[in-house]
């Protein structure tokens, strides 16, 4: 069935009216259609997934049931019944509970506050009651086995902390739809399960739940419907018991996809990078390890265990307070990324939006920021230049974008990795990190970042990956560095590498080294 | 050190013969019975607009213009800066005003502004705040500052008994006439009134708030102040309203130079005895008369020469272009009913 | 592809213990504040060595009549950079106001004084409402359009003198009855202050513990967050600036009542002032954080340094250096206070894990 | 790399050359050109070259402490104290030569003396990581009161007739003040840095995202550093021209100017939040401000209304592209057809 899945529309075969539903909705930014045609129908009762490559408008759909965006034309229907959704408010009046996919909290706020705004219980005078407050955010921490404070501010919190949060936010509402854009994309096992478990619950209690992921276990764990889309159009919709993983990736991609992890084996080179004591106070203590051209390292370990703080010193963009780093024998200047540039290692971020990427600016501008100098002559830089280059990477990197000079901010998620990958990998880095490569990523770049993560090792990168997707991480490396708790707690060659004994250590509990 | 002394050999220092000096002068002889021509052109430049006493002055010069059928206008910056000032003479000079009246918020910075403007053809005259005497034709000295400063200090003496603290409260700290006052003043009291301690002096900015916040300063410094001396319209009102709000009402001697309008009030109701100005109004009207003069040909500026000023009759020309409207006028509670300004 | 729902081995850690977080989070605002008005104490202290009479009776009540008019514009502004805007026009407002009531009351002396201060916030409410509308609907940055309003009103203000005849309005003008507002006091204590130390406790208790005060804070900590969670952005914003633009015209009423002699350029230069009180006060210019009462004592911290120095023997000279050394000092030192606790959240949060 | 993009379904992007969108600034500037023809027919004695000479001249300092400024607020920041330091310098040079020292030697100290005072403002900027506009709203009170200090109610007004004339005279009998080519170069030199070096890429990307900046491996500290002192320097260099042209060193000068400069980089089409603009926009605004102000002082304007006109153009400037945005768009998503 290349590509023709039935081309049934989704009929109203059993079961009651869809409590919301979407009939040929179209959206369009400008030139672009994000949406064309897009249909949905999601009931009580039921978990349904949503999958479909980068930019294939998961999120823009996401965004019209919230009423954020308006859809150009088509409907959305609430009970059966056409409602216009002019806003976030509304469609929370209607019921609607959504978990965006990028974490939007108030950094300012407590956690407690981000989770109840607008809707803190009130006590005299209608005024906030705090302690109320503190209890009702403590309670719901609970049922979702989050440890956090609720009277901490969000500032500071890790990526996963952030999801959790918003998880419990769009819980609380008790909503009766429950819309979950890639949250799992930043959480470990554990958390999943734990998601997993509440979200059952909710859908048992006869909710109906829309989940996106671009983890196909999560998608055939959860959910009993599967709906594809692609190029913003409707595709198929079918229960999960009719469908094999590989035939969703068929309905997405439009073509077959190559095996998902290429490793390739090599012989490791000279040390290239090689870390010795690195400690940063508070964060991590004594890391040292060291890669060799042409190996991929893998560095896994629970959410928080200090992975990214690691690498991030490792980089200089973060200072550290002992240890050294050296590059090739040559030891780096600690807290500066331009000596880091300089030696010939490139990271890529775990947080595109913030730190992988300027928003506001144009892909091009992107994609060649860290080539600024190297394409100047005489320190004049041409817009040309800068085009061209660009034009190159994000063609080899097969970044979806209508025009070049468009911000990178109107890119889907998974486009916008790739540019942060083109950014880096045209440094042409003898040390790549690379941390959370895929996050976000559809099957088919992710096979196609593989692909090149393991061809680039082989022509004698360094490679050094974090990652918290088990599968990735035993897949690609060749050793598998765990951390817990801010510490290297062991070093796990590939063949001895499995799902056991990586993550015994990574939760603290091999004495192994 | 050694960079210090070379380069000061070598380079621009102060005292070398090219420091300002050396102005044009008038060569023009002068026509004392000239007419006025008809139609002249009178700019009257205030160091602000909207001030209310540049507002009477200006008025008067409008009197005057209209007296010598002249066209009068009255341009100026909203914020009293002399940088603002001179884009309104820049602007005047490219308009090809006959004359300029112009109170100076800086006596040297507008005098290149005003040098070019002589040069189109206008004819400058200062009053109020005088320019450095060579960017000016005229300049009408209210009073002298002797009697100015005299003035005061005899009406303080005579408050006081001529014994205790006295402190100053001036407008800025930058302001010239109010300078040249105080200096003149505390001479004048330490040869006439050696028990007259003048203590200090402090800026009210001339902005009625701070004013009335420095005049709150000094009477907690000096708990025995006898009096204090406001050279500044705005600075002897504020400080008249603090001290009538106080319990230093009646205790603290309070002079200077102030409105009738504005401390009608305080001398009824006791605050304060006596204070002192010069009709602005009049000064307005000498110095449109004097421009109109200028313009005329009937005076050039030297010393000697005379003109008529409408109804204030005649005025002679003294040393450096001066024209000095005449001793200022003491309003006290017997007196105060007959002004309106 | 399994393996990320293994091992569910790891039990919930323990509950860390909420008390600790809400007392640390307490102790931050209380510390931000008490560091204040320990300058303030100590400026106090210091003032009072050199010159024993700084605390006398008449002195004190000049320094609240003095910090009054500062104390409810700062109040304002507060809530205006909560949101991450900020408004310059204020002392422009302010001006307009004062002269509005002026004028006011010079015309029909018969006027009561509450409808004189309706009068006065009625004209600061609508010249808020404009810069509210601009910033809210045409979504463009406050600084601008306030920068812009703050020229317009200034030159309104200045108009609306030179046109009427009227540059400047003399306590001779003014009723009695409104005058004597202005001098009032209750228990000692002058009445203009008390008015100002109502808007604190109203507009703090707003924003501490009412859903919309909540609001602006969400709104200035995270823009596209707030819109997300359905707040309504664009009439929040709008509101405080209405609120604060009403609040300058109250100033302006004070000030008329205070000074009891106005014209057209009252106020002049006064948003630095004020912006300055709310920063040093630790309201974050960046918007989500900070209090009235903060913003109050930056305000009275500022107007005591003005009346003090020169108490101190220091030349008059030496003011504004001074002002600026402390504005300075006070936002570092409350960067290092929010930078170790942020430190201390960190070290927290991987000692929980 | 090998990728099989045949069957790919990603449209290999476009390179941009096609649709240019317009130069930042290029409104304002056409608005600048429309206004100086208009104004040159209806405006008596505007279009003389002795009226360019004065407009020039006005415009001088303030086009002058735009340009590092500029930089400084697509970085994101703000220097408030620009004219505080113009300022202090003035009173410093006036001390300076009251004491007796040369010019020749004088200009350099004060320069220097600019230099530490920004470099004051980047170092509490970048070093302690305090909000610029605080910081220097804090600056612009302190180096105003240190002007007062050194100077105090004294005006230093002897400098030599040499100086003071080539700060107003003009080059040869064309009206063009001295002062507009050594302006020209530095608007060049910036407008080069801004627009056409990896270093300008780096300013409009730390304005943006300073984290993404930091991780592309900018300093962004050092970079802002470097733009305060930068800012100090000019604005020293301005306090030098002021007190020449005005002949007049005095702790007052140039009180409130910033606002002016601020007014200009605003209305050229810069972002107050850093990012966007350019320099060209900035010098295009600075440049109307003044001759919209000088036009309307010739046809007697008061300056009331020249307040509220000034207010009321930096409103429009900002509000404008905002309504044509948002116009354009409404077309745009009308159904085809
Ligand atoms: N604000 C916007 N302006 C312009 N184009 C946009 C905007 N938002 C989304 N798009 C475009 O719409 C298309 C769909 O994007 P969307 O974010 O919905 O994809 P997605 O399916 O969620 O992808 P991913 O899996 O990467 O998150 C993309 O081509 C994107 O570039
Ligand atoms: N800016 C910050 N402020 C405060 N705490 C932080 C900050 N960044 C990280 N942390 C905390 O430090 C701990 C280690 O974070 P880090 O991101 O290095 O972990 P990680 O192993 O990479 O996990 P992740 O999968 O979340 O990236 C986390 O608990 C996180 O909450
Ligand atoms: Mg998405
Ligand atoms: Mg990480």
């Amino acid at each position: 069935m290349a590509g023709a899945p039935p081309a049934a529309p989704p009929g109203p075969a059993d079961g009651p009216a869809p409590v919301l539903a979407l009939r040929d909705v179209t959206k369009s930014f400008g030139a672009v259609a994000a949406l064309r045609d897009a249909r949905l129908e999601l009931r009580a009762g039921s978990a349904h997934a949503l999958v479909g490559e980068n930019g294939a408008g998961k999120s823009t759909l996401v965004k019209i049931l919230a009423g954020v965006h308006g859809p150009s034309s088509g409907q959305v229907l609430l009970d059966g019944e056409p409602v216009t959704l002019d806003g976030p408010a509304a469609a929370r009046a209607a019921g609607i509970a959504v978990i965006y996919q990028e974490p939007t909290l108030f950094p300012d706020l407590s956690v407690a506050e981000n989770i109840f705004m607008g809707r803190q219980p009130l006590g005299a005078g209608r005024r906030i009651d705090k302690a109320r407050l503190h209890a009702d955010c403590a309670a719901l921490f609970e049922r979702l086995g989050v440890a956090l404070d609720p009277a901490r501010p969000a500032r500071g919190l890790s990526i996963a902390d952030q999801q959790m949060v918003e998880i419990a936010k769009a819980i609380s509402f008790e909503a009766r739809v429950l819309v979950m854009d890639e949250p799992t994309a930043a959480l470990s096992g554990v958390e999943v399960e734990r998601l997993f478990a509440v979200a059952r619950a909710l859908r048992d209690g006869g909710a109906a739940v829309l989940f996106i992921s671009h983890r196909f276990d999560e998608v055939f764990d959860l959910c009993d419907t599967i709906t594809v889309m692609r190029d913003g159009a409707w595709v198929a919709t079918s229960p999960t018991s009719e469908l094999t993983v590989d035939q969703v990736i068929r309905m997405m991609v439009g073509r077959d996809v190559a095996e998902l992890f290429p490793k390739q084996d090599v012989v490791p080179g000279e040390v290239v990078l090689q870390v010795e004591g690195l400690g940063s106070t508070g964060v991590f203590t004594d890391v040292s390890f060291e890669v060799r051209a042409g190996e991929i390292v893998a560095l896994a370990g629970l959410v928080g265990a200090g992975r990214s703080e690691v690498v991030r010193a490792v980089f200089g963009v973060d200072a550290y307070d002992a240890g050294s780093v050296t590059v090739a024998g040559t030891r780096l200047k600690g807290g500066s990324p331009a000596a880091a540039m300089a030696a010939g290692i490139a990271l890529v971020p775990e947080d595109r939006r913030q730190q992988g990427l300027v928003m506001e600016l144009s892909v091009e501008r992107n994609a060649t920021l860290t080539r600024r100098w190297a394409l100047s002559r005489f320190g004049w830089l041409t817009g040309r230049a800068e085009r061209a280059t660009a034009a190159d990477w994000t063609q080899r990197m097969q970044v979806k974008a209508a025009r070049l000079s468009d911000p990178v901010a109107t890119l889907s998620g998974g486009n916008q990795q790739k540019v942060v990958l083109a950014k880096w990998l045209s440094t042409e880095p003898r040390v790549l990190i690379v941390d959370e490569p895929t996050r976000g990523i559809d099957v088919g770049t992710k096979s196609e970042v593989h692909r090149l993560m393991s061809s680039l090792a082989a022509e004698g990168l360094a490679v050094v990956m974090v990652s918290s997707e088990l599968p990735e991480v035993l897949g690609m490396a060749d050793r598998v560095l765990v951390m817990h708790e801010g510490r290297l707690v062991a070093d796990i060659p590939r063949s001895r590498a499995d799902e056991d004994s990586v993550m015994l250590a990574a939760t603290g509990q091999a004495g192994a080294a | 050190a050694v960079l210090l002394s070379a380069a000061a050999c070598g380079g621009t220092t102060r005292g070398d013969d090219d420091s300002a000096g050396g102005g044009s002068g008038s060569t023009a002889e002068a026509d004392p019975d000239a007419e006025i021509p008809s139609g002249l052109s009178v700019a009257f430049l205030p160091k602000q607009l909207n001030n209310p006493y540049f507002s009477v002055a200006d008025g008067g010069g409008e009197q005057a213009v209209g007296e010598f059928d002249g066209e009068y206008s009255e341009v100026g910056p909203s914020e009293a800066s002399a940088s603002s000032q001179v884009s309104y003479i820049n602007t005047l000079t490219q308009q090809g005003a006959d004359v300029i009246v112009t109170s100076a918020n800086d006596p040297n910075a507008i005098c290149s502004a005003l040098d070019q403007a002589r040069a189109a053809g206008a004819s400058v005259v200062t009053f109020d705040s005088d320019t450095d005497p060579e960017c000016r034709d005229v300049f009408i000295n209210q009073a002298t500052a002797e009697g100015i400063a005299e003035t005061q200090i005899d009406e303080m003496a005579d408050q006081i008994g001529g014994t205790g603290q006295v402190a100053i409260l001036s407008a800025t700290a930058n302001a010239t006439n109010q300078n040249t006052w105080i200096e003149l003043m505390t001479e004048y009291a330490a040869s006439e009134y050696p028990d007259m301690e003048i203590v200090t002096t402090v800026y009210g900015d001339d902005e009625d708030e701070k004013s009335f916040q420095e005049t709150q300063g000094l009477l907690q410094t000096y708990p025995d102040l006898a009096g204090i001396i406001s050279p500044t319209t705005v600075g002897i009102a504020a400080a008249a309203r603090y001290l009538s709000g106080s319990e230093y009402k009646g205790q603290v001697a309070l002079t200077g130079l102030g409105t009738p309008n504005q401390m009608r009030e305080f001398v009824e109701d006791g605050t304060v005895t006596s204070f002192a100005l010069w009709n602005p109004e009049d000064l307005g009207y000498l110095a449109a008369w004097a421009g109109a003069a200028l313009a005329a040909g009937q005076i050039t500026g030297e010393e000697g020469q005379t003109f008529t000023a409408g109804d204030l009759g005649e005025y002679t020309v003294g040393a450096d272009g001066e024209i000095v409207l005449g001793d200022p006028t003491v309003f006290n509670a017997d007196n105060i009913a007959d002004f309106d300004f | 592809m399994t393996a990320t729902t293994t091992t569910p081995t790891r039990t919930p850690p323990p509950e860390r213990s909420g008390r600790r977080g809400a007392a640390l989070l307490q102790r931050l605002v209380v510390v931000r504040e008490l560091g204040i008005l320990a300058a303030l104490v100590l400026l106090i202290g210091i003032t009072l060595i050199a010159n024993p009479r700084f605390l006398s009776g008449q002195n004190v009540r000049d320094l609240m009549l003095s910090a009054a008019i500062l104390v409810v514009l700062a109040a304002g502004q507060t809530m205006v950079i909560i949101t991450r805007n900020v408004d310059l026009s204020v002392g422009s407002v302010l001006g307009l106001s004062a002269y509005a009531t002026g004028t006011l009351l010079a015309n029909m002396p018969g006027t009561p004084v509450v409808v004189a201060v309706l009068a006065g916030m009625a004209v600061g409410a609508l010249c808020g409402l404009l810069n509210g509308v601009i910033v809210a609907v045409a979504k463009v940055p406050s600084l601008v359009v306030t920068l812009g309003t703050l020229y317009a009103i200034r030159g309104l203000d200045s108009l609306w003198g030179s046109t009427s005849g009227r540059l400047q309005i003399n306590a001779t003008d003014l009723p009695a009855g409104f005058k004597d507002f202005g001098g009032a006091r209750v228990l000692g204590i002058p009445v203009l202050f008390l008015v100002a130390i109502a808007v604190v406790v109203v507009v703090g208790i707003h924003l501490r513990s009412y859903r919309s005060g909540r609001e602006l804070f969400g709104i200035g900590s995270a823009p596209e967050a707030a819109r997300l969670s359905g707040i309504p952005v664009g009439r929040r914003v709008l509101v405080a600036f209405v609120v604060n633009g009403a609040l300058a015209g109250l100033a302006g009423v004070l000030y008329a009542a205070r000074f009891q002699t106005l014209d057209t350029t009252a106020g002049t230069g006064l948003e630095l002032n004020v912006v300055a009180a709310a920063v040093v006060g630790g309201v974050a210019i960046a918007g989500g954080t900070g209090s009235a009462w903060g913003a109050a004592l930056g305000a009275l911290l500022l107007t005591t340094i003005g009346t003090s120095l020169p108490q101190l023997g220091l030349d008059p000279f030496w003011r504004d250096a001074a002002v600026g050394a402390l504005i300075i000092a006070a936002i570092a030192l409350d960067k290092s206070l929010t930078d170790r606790l942020a430190a201390r959240l960190r070290g927290r949060n991987l000692r929980g894990r | 790399m090998a990728v099989d993009t045949s069957a790919g379904p990603a449209a290999p992007a476009r390179p941009s050359r096609a649709p240019r969108t317009l130069p930042s600034g290029s409104v304002i500037t056409t608005f600048l050109v429309v206004f100086l023809v208009v104004a040159g027919f209806a405006v008596d004695g505007f279009a003389s070259s002795r009226n360019a000479g004065f407009l020039l001249l006005d415009v001088a300092v303030v086009a002058l402490i735009a340009l590092p400024l500029t930089l400084i607020v697509v970085t994101g920041e703000i220097d408030l104290s620009v004219a505080s330091t113009v300022g202090l310098s003035s009173s410093v040079m006036g001390w300076l030569w009251f004491q007796g020292l040369p010019l020749e030697l004088i200009v350099p100290l004060v320069l220097v003396l600019g230099a530490v005072l920004g470099a004051v403002n980047g170092l509490l900027v970048t070093r302690l990581g305090l909000p610029s506009l605080a910081v220097t709203i804090g600056t612009l009170a302190l180096y105003r009161g240190l002007a007062f200090v050194v100077l105090g109610d004294q005006a230093v007004a002897d400098f030599p007739r040499s100086w003071t004339t080539w700060a107003i005279s003009s080059i040869g009998g064309t009206g063009i003040p001295n002062v507009v080519l050594p302006l020209l170069v530095l608007v060049a030199v910036t407008a080069v840095v801004l627009h056409a070096t990896p270093i300008g890429r780096s300013l409009y990307a730390m304005g943006n995202s300073e984290d993404a900046a930091r991780f592309s491996g900018i300093d962004v500290g050092r970079t802002k550093l470097w733009l305060f002192v930068a800012a100090g320097v000019v604005s020293a260099l301005g306090g030098v021209y002021w007190t020449l042209r005005y002949g007049s060193a005095r702790a007052d000068n140039a009180t409130g100017v910033e606002l002016q400069v601020i007014a200009a980089i605003l209305l050229g089409g810069v972002s107050i939040f850093g990012g966007s603009g350019g320099l060209l926009g900035v010098m295009a605004g600075a440049l109307l401000l003044a001759s919209v102000r000088n036009a309307l002082q010739l046809v007697n304007v008061p300056s009331d209304v020249l307040n509220i006109v000034t207010g009321v153009l930096l409103i429009v400037a900002v509000v404008a592209p905002q309504v044509t945005g948002w116009a354009r768009g409404r077309l745009a998503s009308r159904p085809p057809g």
